[in-house]
């Protein structure tokens, strides 16, 4: 029987422009991306294609020097038009022009019975073979699992709290049978339990309320509750020396096709939201899709930032960009970046904001959904402690003093007040309520390197 | 508003890097973030959108909390002027203008000198002009005594800024309050002006018959000799030139003698309002202050011993500045307790403090300031074993 | 009994040696970057304060002050010694210092290696010698001796800890850089020694 | 520096063995290896005694004198002690030095002498003698630890006059017991700050500020 967890601290940023719940099939996107940079922890990644060749679903592209076995394959087949590299020739994506039709890279099928009888060092060989290997997740400092390893729990958070977050039952709807496949499988990878965390108030899709073998855990409480972070926190939280996974439903479900039909399949539903999106809807698209087609026609001004992500831990791209690896959330916001006369006094409800200071009024009408800009809303100042961050954070982790222990470079310090326990998606509310407008996000991954290396 | 922009986005390449006046960028920045909230965008990465709040608008909204108590200090000290000169039928505007005439000039020094200070600083170390001395520099003049010599405003306000700020790295990083440390330098360097009968502006004309500059808690600290009620005392003070000056709801609204702020707990409440219903100060302080005074009083009331001692508890939370302390100084974020639950500590050890040094120390009948001043002292250490305790937890959830 | 407490809670609070008489500042400043070693030393000197200013108080008052000695011999009785305080006091404190090193050693090695640093450094913190001189010249017998004794080192080990604590929040400050490290923490204690002040004219 | 002057020029004529490195003993304890504001030693006194600058000069005089002649001391029998009990032998010819300047004192100068209170005892445990005697008379010749006591005296009495004169000036508006504004005809209001002890912490403080500001010596953090 799982646990039944009550948070209360956090904010739950209500937006314009949610995704309404029905899913459209359009042209496919022509081209796709994988970025090396959505992998922290990589090394030094090194292509094994070239621009020209023709590759299928779950071929290789590339791998990471330290772990050669972790290959990072195309979610699509087709040809290999653009290697692009930044400094010092980091390698930065690789572009798939794709085919009409998608051809897939055999991998072995197995029955249900037999994968019953699957042992580990199989199952992680065939992962890492497929190229799905990379949505296992490791904590601390979440970066890319170590296939070494063996992890004390597996959790997996079944909801999104984020602003304009996709609704699961949406995203995950008929998967039942590949997610259970995935659990099953999984579990074989841990020496203890897999959890699904759901949430408490909205109703559980039944791919994670049937599905056996697993903890199934209630949340309720605003936004980070959906940040596995903190539900790892509160379930069985990460000391020092702890290797935990984290994986997100979409990686199950393909760990279960790729057991169940023998092919690497990224198709995946992407939600499209945002107030600068016409129709904020649901599309069916793969992993690495270029966002180009999702948006055409589809804005209603053209001063906009596209994020590859939510608002809060998203990465800005282009308007032809491309979706990042594990973003199932591709959001449109205006831009910000215009002067306002005395800004810093002028009152109104319009802007969004967890302060109740002077003039912020949204807190009387919390319910209203608001558009909100990228403008910062202020200047970066020195730390002001005004203990908002603690207000954020549903766990008993200090972000202040944590934050400030990262600034000091002081390692031991990070260690003792829970550096093992957060990344970036766990902290950021306390980036955006930051009085100070300070960069939590990159601090904390700073952080993270620092104790990563030592 | 447009005409302006163009006039700043003009200059402003000269103070950018390479530019002319690029020393001077920070006092730029300045001028130009109070006119304009900036046009920055958040990054690439991470946080996309922000929280409409900014240090400014926080800074405004403490000053906001404080306005009361400076409009009522602006008229109290009109109205104890002319019930000390014995002119009682003053009308309302005369005594704002009278208390206008003595307050104004000591929070434009105050303003002046501090944030002629910062920006020197700003410039010199190259750090952004902070908003923190928005507040601060409205709280100087609030605990000021009415005849405060302006020089000397002046040189309390340099040296708390200088010393108490500046030399620890400016804005946020102060470790004792810089509005205390400005009265608490006056109150060593000069004590003959901040004591005895300063409290009720005088100018030149001729106090009346019978007037006394005493104050609640100079009678407090007297009782302890006299042996008198101290209640009786209050009630009967001020007979002839200011009937019933110190009565329990006369205390309560603050129309008595005392610094320019802090003599009305009523006003110092709907600060306290404004700052809890904003979620700018910290409620815990506020109320464990309270709290801590009162169970101070109380306990101090079962000893008894001496006519101070034998006070009613609730006289300690409306006869000096305790009301003040607590709702503008206690809950200055930078240097109070920074944990939460060190906050309920730092606060009631604040009121404890208070009430012991106005009923056993004669030297220094208000309390308040300097039990602050102590356990802003003590607050990183109160923060030190509540950070323990939570490292604590973790190393021993680690071992089981 | 009250006369005690008073003792206590002034030599504590009001008659602190740091912020009322600014000894044994040495250590005072150079051992006070860290809560836990802050703590030590303040152990380690409330310990020897406690122990030797009944010492020396039994020797200022059976051995050295005119008449002294009189529980010898009457003839004894005219002689003074006080002129000796120093060196005997200086070297009871050495003695005892170096006596309570080496016990500590021996039944707490934990302890030992803890405070093992710090215990030679005693013998020359002036708060120690100070506290033996300042009993001199007040009119305590031998309990409200050991009482100030103890009460001093207590104070002493107040001021040390909360500098600590303060310094170690300040890690993360911006201090002007010919500020850093000693100037900063000078005018930190001044200013810590003003919220002190409070408890200058306590009566008690 | 008034104070510098003072102390190179008697030196000069009377110790031969003065040379560039010998000099460097007596200047770099008045700047850059000062005792009280680099090494932080000697700073109880320093904090204590300088409300005026007459008791602070008499202070700065005691302390040079019992530094450099137990330097001297030291220096000489420095190979004779077991180092075991150094630190007793050590405390022990500080004391007897320590003595002889108390009891001069109270013959000479009794007002100074009650002023100083405990202070003259406390010359003891003064870190400046001990460090000294450990870092450099336990392993220098007579001459050059002398020379040694003198540099760290001087350093020591240089910031204690400069301290000394501040607070007198600042404090009580006097100059050795001058009054400097008085004569000028200014009204100077006596800031009673600079009278407590923080204020001369804080004073320290600046002086720290201000001499490294100009020297350029930095603490790593």
């Amino acid at each position: 029987m799982g646990k039944f967890i009550r948070l209360k601290k956090g904010f739950t940023i209500n937006l314009k422009g949610k995704a309404a719940p029905k899913v459209v099939e359009i042209d496919q996107p022509e081209t796709f991306v994988i970025k090396p940079t959505d992998f922290h922890g990589m090394y030094m990644p090194k292509p094994v294609v070239n621009v020209g060749d023709t590759v299928k679903a779950g071929s290789p592209l590339f791998h990471d020097k330290k772990h050669e076995n972790v290959l990072y394959t195309a979610p699509v087949s087709g040809e290999v038009v653009e290697v692009k590299r930044g400094e010092k020739r980091k390698l930065l994506e690789i572009k798939i022009l794709t085919d009409k039709k998608i051809e897939f890279e055999p991998f072995r099928k197995y029955s249900v019975s037999e994968i019953a009888n699957l042992g580990a060092a199989e199952i992680k060989a065939q992962i890492l073979k497929s190229g799905i290997w990379p949505t296992l997740v490791q904590r601390p400092f979440g970066i890319v699992a170590d296939p070494a390893a063996t992890p004390k729990a597996i959790h997996i958070s079944a909801f999104d709290t984020h602003p304009l977050a996709p609704d699961y039952n949406v995203l995950f709807k008929g998967q039942d049978q590949f997610f259970q496949i995935g659990v099953d499988i999984l579990k074989k990878l841990t020496s203890g339990i897999i959890h699904v965390n759901t949430h408490s108030t909205t109703e559980i899709s039944t791919v994670f309320s049937q599905v056996k073998g697993a903890e199934v855990n209630k949340f309720s409480g605003p936004h980070p509750a959906g940040c596995v972070g903190v539900q790892i926190h509160h379930l069985d939280p990460i000391n020092k020396g702890d290797i935990v996974w984290t994986i997100n439903p979409m990686g199950v479900i393909q760990i279960g096709k790729l057991f169940l039909n023998g092919v690497y399949d990224s198709s995946r539903i992407l939600a499209v939201v945002g107030s600068e999106v016409k129709n904020p809807q649901y599309y069916k698209t793969y992993t690495g899709a270029s966002v180009k087609k999702f948006l055409e026609g589809n804005l209603s001004q053209d001063h906009v930032r596209v994020i590859s992500g939510n608002p809060l831990t998203g990465t800005a791209i282009s308007k032809d960009g491309h979706m990042g690896f594990f973003d199932h959330q591709l959001t449109v916001l205006p831009e910000g970046d215009y002067y306002e006369f005395i800004g810093w006094i002028t009152p109104g409800a319009r802007k969004v904001s967890f302060h109740r200071a002077l003039g912020l009024l949204s807190f009387l009408s919390p319910g209203k959904e608001r558009v909100v800009d990228t403008n910062t809303h202020g200047e970066p100042r020195a730390f002001v402690q005004s203990g908002v961050f603690e207000q954020v954070t549903p766990m008993d982790v200090l972000p202040t003093h944590l934050l400030k222990s990262i600034l000091a470079e002081d390692i031991d310090e990070m260690e003792a007040l829970g550096i093992y326990e957060v990344i970036e998606e766990d902290l950021a509310l306390c980036e955006f309520v930051d009085v100070s407008k300070h960069k939590v996000q990159e601090i904390l991954r700073e952080g993270l390197e620092l104790v990563q290396h030592s | 508003m447009k005409f302006l922009r163009n006039q700043l986005d003009k200059v402003k390449h000269q103070f950018e890097k390479g530019g002319k006046l690029e020393k001077y960028f920070y006092a730029y920045e300045a001028m130009e973030t109070f006119l304009f909230a900036p046009n920055t965008t958040n990054g690439q990465k991470g946080a996309q959108i922000r929280d409409a709040i900014d240090l400014k608008r926080l800074m405004m909204t403490v000053i906001v909390a404080m306005l009361p108590c400076l409009v009522f200090g602006i008229w109290n000290v009109g109205h104890q002027h002319f019930m000390a000169i014995g002119q009682a039928g003053a009308t309302m505007g005369d005594k704002f203008l009278i208390g206008a005439i003595q307050v104004i000039p000591i929070v434009i020094v105050s303003y002046g000198v501090g944030l002629g200070i910062e920006f020197v600083f700003a410039i010199l170390r190259k750090h952004p002009v902070n908003e923190g001395f928005l507040v601060t520099g409205m709280l100087i003049p609030l605990v000021m005594p009415p005849d405060i010599p302006l020089w000397q405003v002046a040189v309390a306000t340099a040296f708390a800024v200088i010393i108490g700020k500046e030399a620890f790295g400016g804005t946020g990083m102060n470790v004792v309050n810089i509005a205390l440390t400005a009265r608490a330098f006056l109150y060593f360097a000069y004590p003959t002006d901040i004591s005895g009968s300063v409290w009720t502006y005088l100018g030149d004309a001729q106090a009346v018959a019978g007037y006394s500059g005493a104050t609640p808690l100079s009678i407090g600290a007297e009782s302890v000799t006299t042996g008198e009620s101290v209640v009786t005392a209050l009630n009967s003070f001020g007979a002839g030139w200011n009937e019933g000056v110190f009565t329990l709801s006369n205390l309560f609204m603050g129309i008595r003698p005392g610094s320019i702020g802090e003599t009305s707990t009523l006003m110092c409440l709907i600060g306290a309002a404004i700052l809890i219903a904003t979620g700018t100060g910290s409620w815990k302080i506020i109320f464990s202050v309270f709290g801590g005074a009162y169970a101070m009083g109380l306990l101090l009331n079962l000893i008894g011993g001496n006519a101070f001692m034998e006070m009613p508890a609730h006289y300690h939370l409306v006869i000096g500045g305790l009301a003040f302390g607590a709702v503008f100084m206690a809950t200055d974020p930078v240097t109070a307790s920074q944990t939460e639950s060190g906050k309920w500590v730092y606060g009631i050890l604040i009121g404890v403090f208070t009430v012991l040094i106005r009923v056993f120390n004669p030297a220094y009948p208000e309390g308040i300031m300097l039990a602050i001043l102590l356990m802003n002292v003590f607050a990183p250490l109160i923060d030190y074993f509540v950070i323990s305790a939570n490292k604590k937890r973790r190393l021993q959830r680690a071992t089981v | 009994m009250e006369n005690l407490i008073s003792i206590g809670v002034r030599s504590i609070f009001i008659d602190n040696m740091i912020f009322a008489y600014f000894l044994g500042m040495c250590s005072y400043l150079a051992v006070s970057k860290k809560v836990k070693t802050a703590f030590g030393l303040g152990l380690a000197v409330i310990f020897v304060l406690g122990v030797t200013i009944p010492i020396n108080w039994l020797i200022q008052n059976y051995i050295l002050v005119q008449g002294a000695l009189g529980w010898i011999s009457p003839d004894l009785a005219t002689i003074d010694l006080t002129f000796l305080q120093f060196i005997v006091f200086i070297a009871v404190i050495a003695a005892m210092v170096q006596l309570t090193e080496m016990a500590v050693e021996k039944f707490s090695p934990a302890l030992y290696g803890s405070l093992g640093i710090f215990l030679p450094l005693i013998a020359v913190n002036c708060a120690i010698l100070g506290g033996s001189l300042f009993m001199v010249g007040r009119p305590y017998n031998l309990a409200e001796a050991t009482v100030f004794g103890f009460g001093s080192g207590i104070g002493w080990m107040l001021a040390i800890v909360a500098l600590a604590g303060v310094r170690e929040k300040m890690k993360y400050s911006n201090v002007p850089a010919p500020l850093r490290g000693l100037g900063i923490t000078f005018i930190l204690v001044g200013l810590m020694s003003l919220g002190f002040l409070s408890f200058l004219g306590f009566s008690l | 520096m008034s104070t510098e002057a003072i102390a190179v020029a008697p030196v000069k004529k009377a110790e031969p063995l003065f040379s560039k490195k010998n000099r460097k003993l007596m200047t770099n304890p008045l700047d850059i290896d000062n005792p009280i504001t680099v090494q932080v030693l000697g700073v109880c006194s320093a904090l204590a005694v300088t409300t005026q600058m007459k008791p602070a000069m008499v202070m700065a005089i005691a302390l040079t004198v019992v530094t450099a002649s137990s330097n001297v001391i030291i220096s000489l029998i420095r190979n004779t002690i077991p180092s075991r009990i150094r630190i007793i032998v050590q405390l022990g010819i500080v004391s007897l030095w320590v003595i002889m300047v108390d009891q001069l004192l109270k013959a000479y100068v009794y007002d100074v002498w009650k002023q100083l209170s405990v202070f003259v005892g406390l010359i003891i445990t003064n870190c400046i003698v001990m460090g000294r005697l450990e870092a450099f008379a336990m392993g220098n010749k007579p001459g050059p630890s002398m020379l040694d006591g003198l540099g760290n005296g001087f350093g020591y009495g240089m910031i204690l006059l400069i301290i000394g004169f501040f607070r007198e000036l600042l404090g009580g508006g006097s100059i050795f017991g001058f009054k400097v504004f008085e004569a000028m005809g200014v009204h100077y209001q006596g800031n009673g700050l600079m009278l407590l002890p923080a204020g001369a912490c804080i004073l320290v403080g600046i002086i720290i500020w201000v001499q490294r500001s100009i020297n350029g010596y930095r603490e790593t953090h």
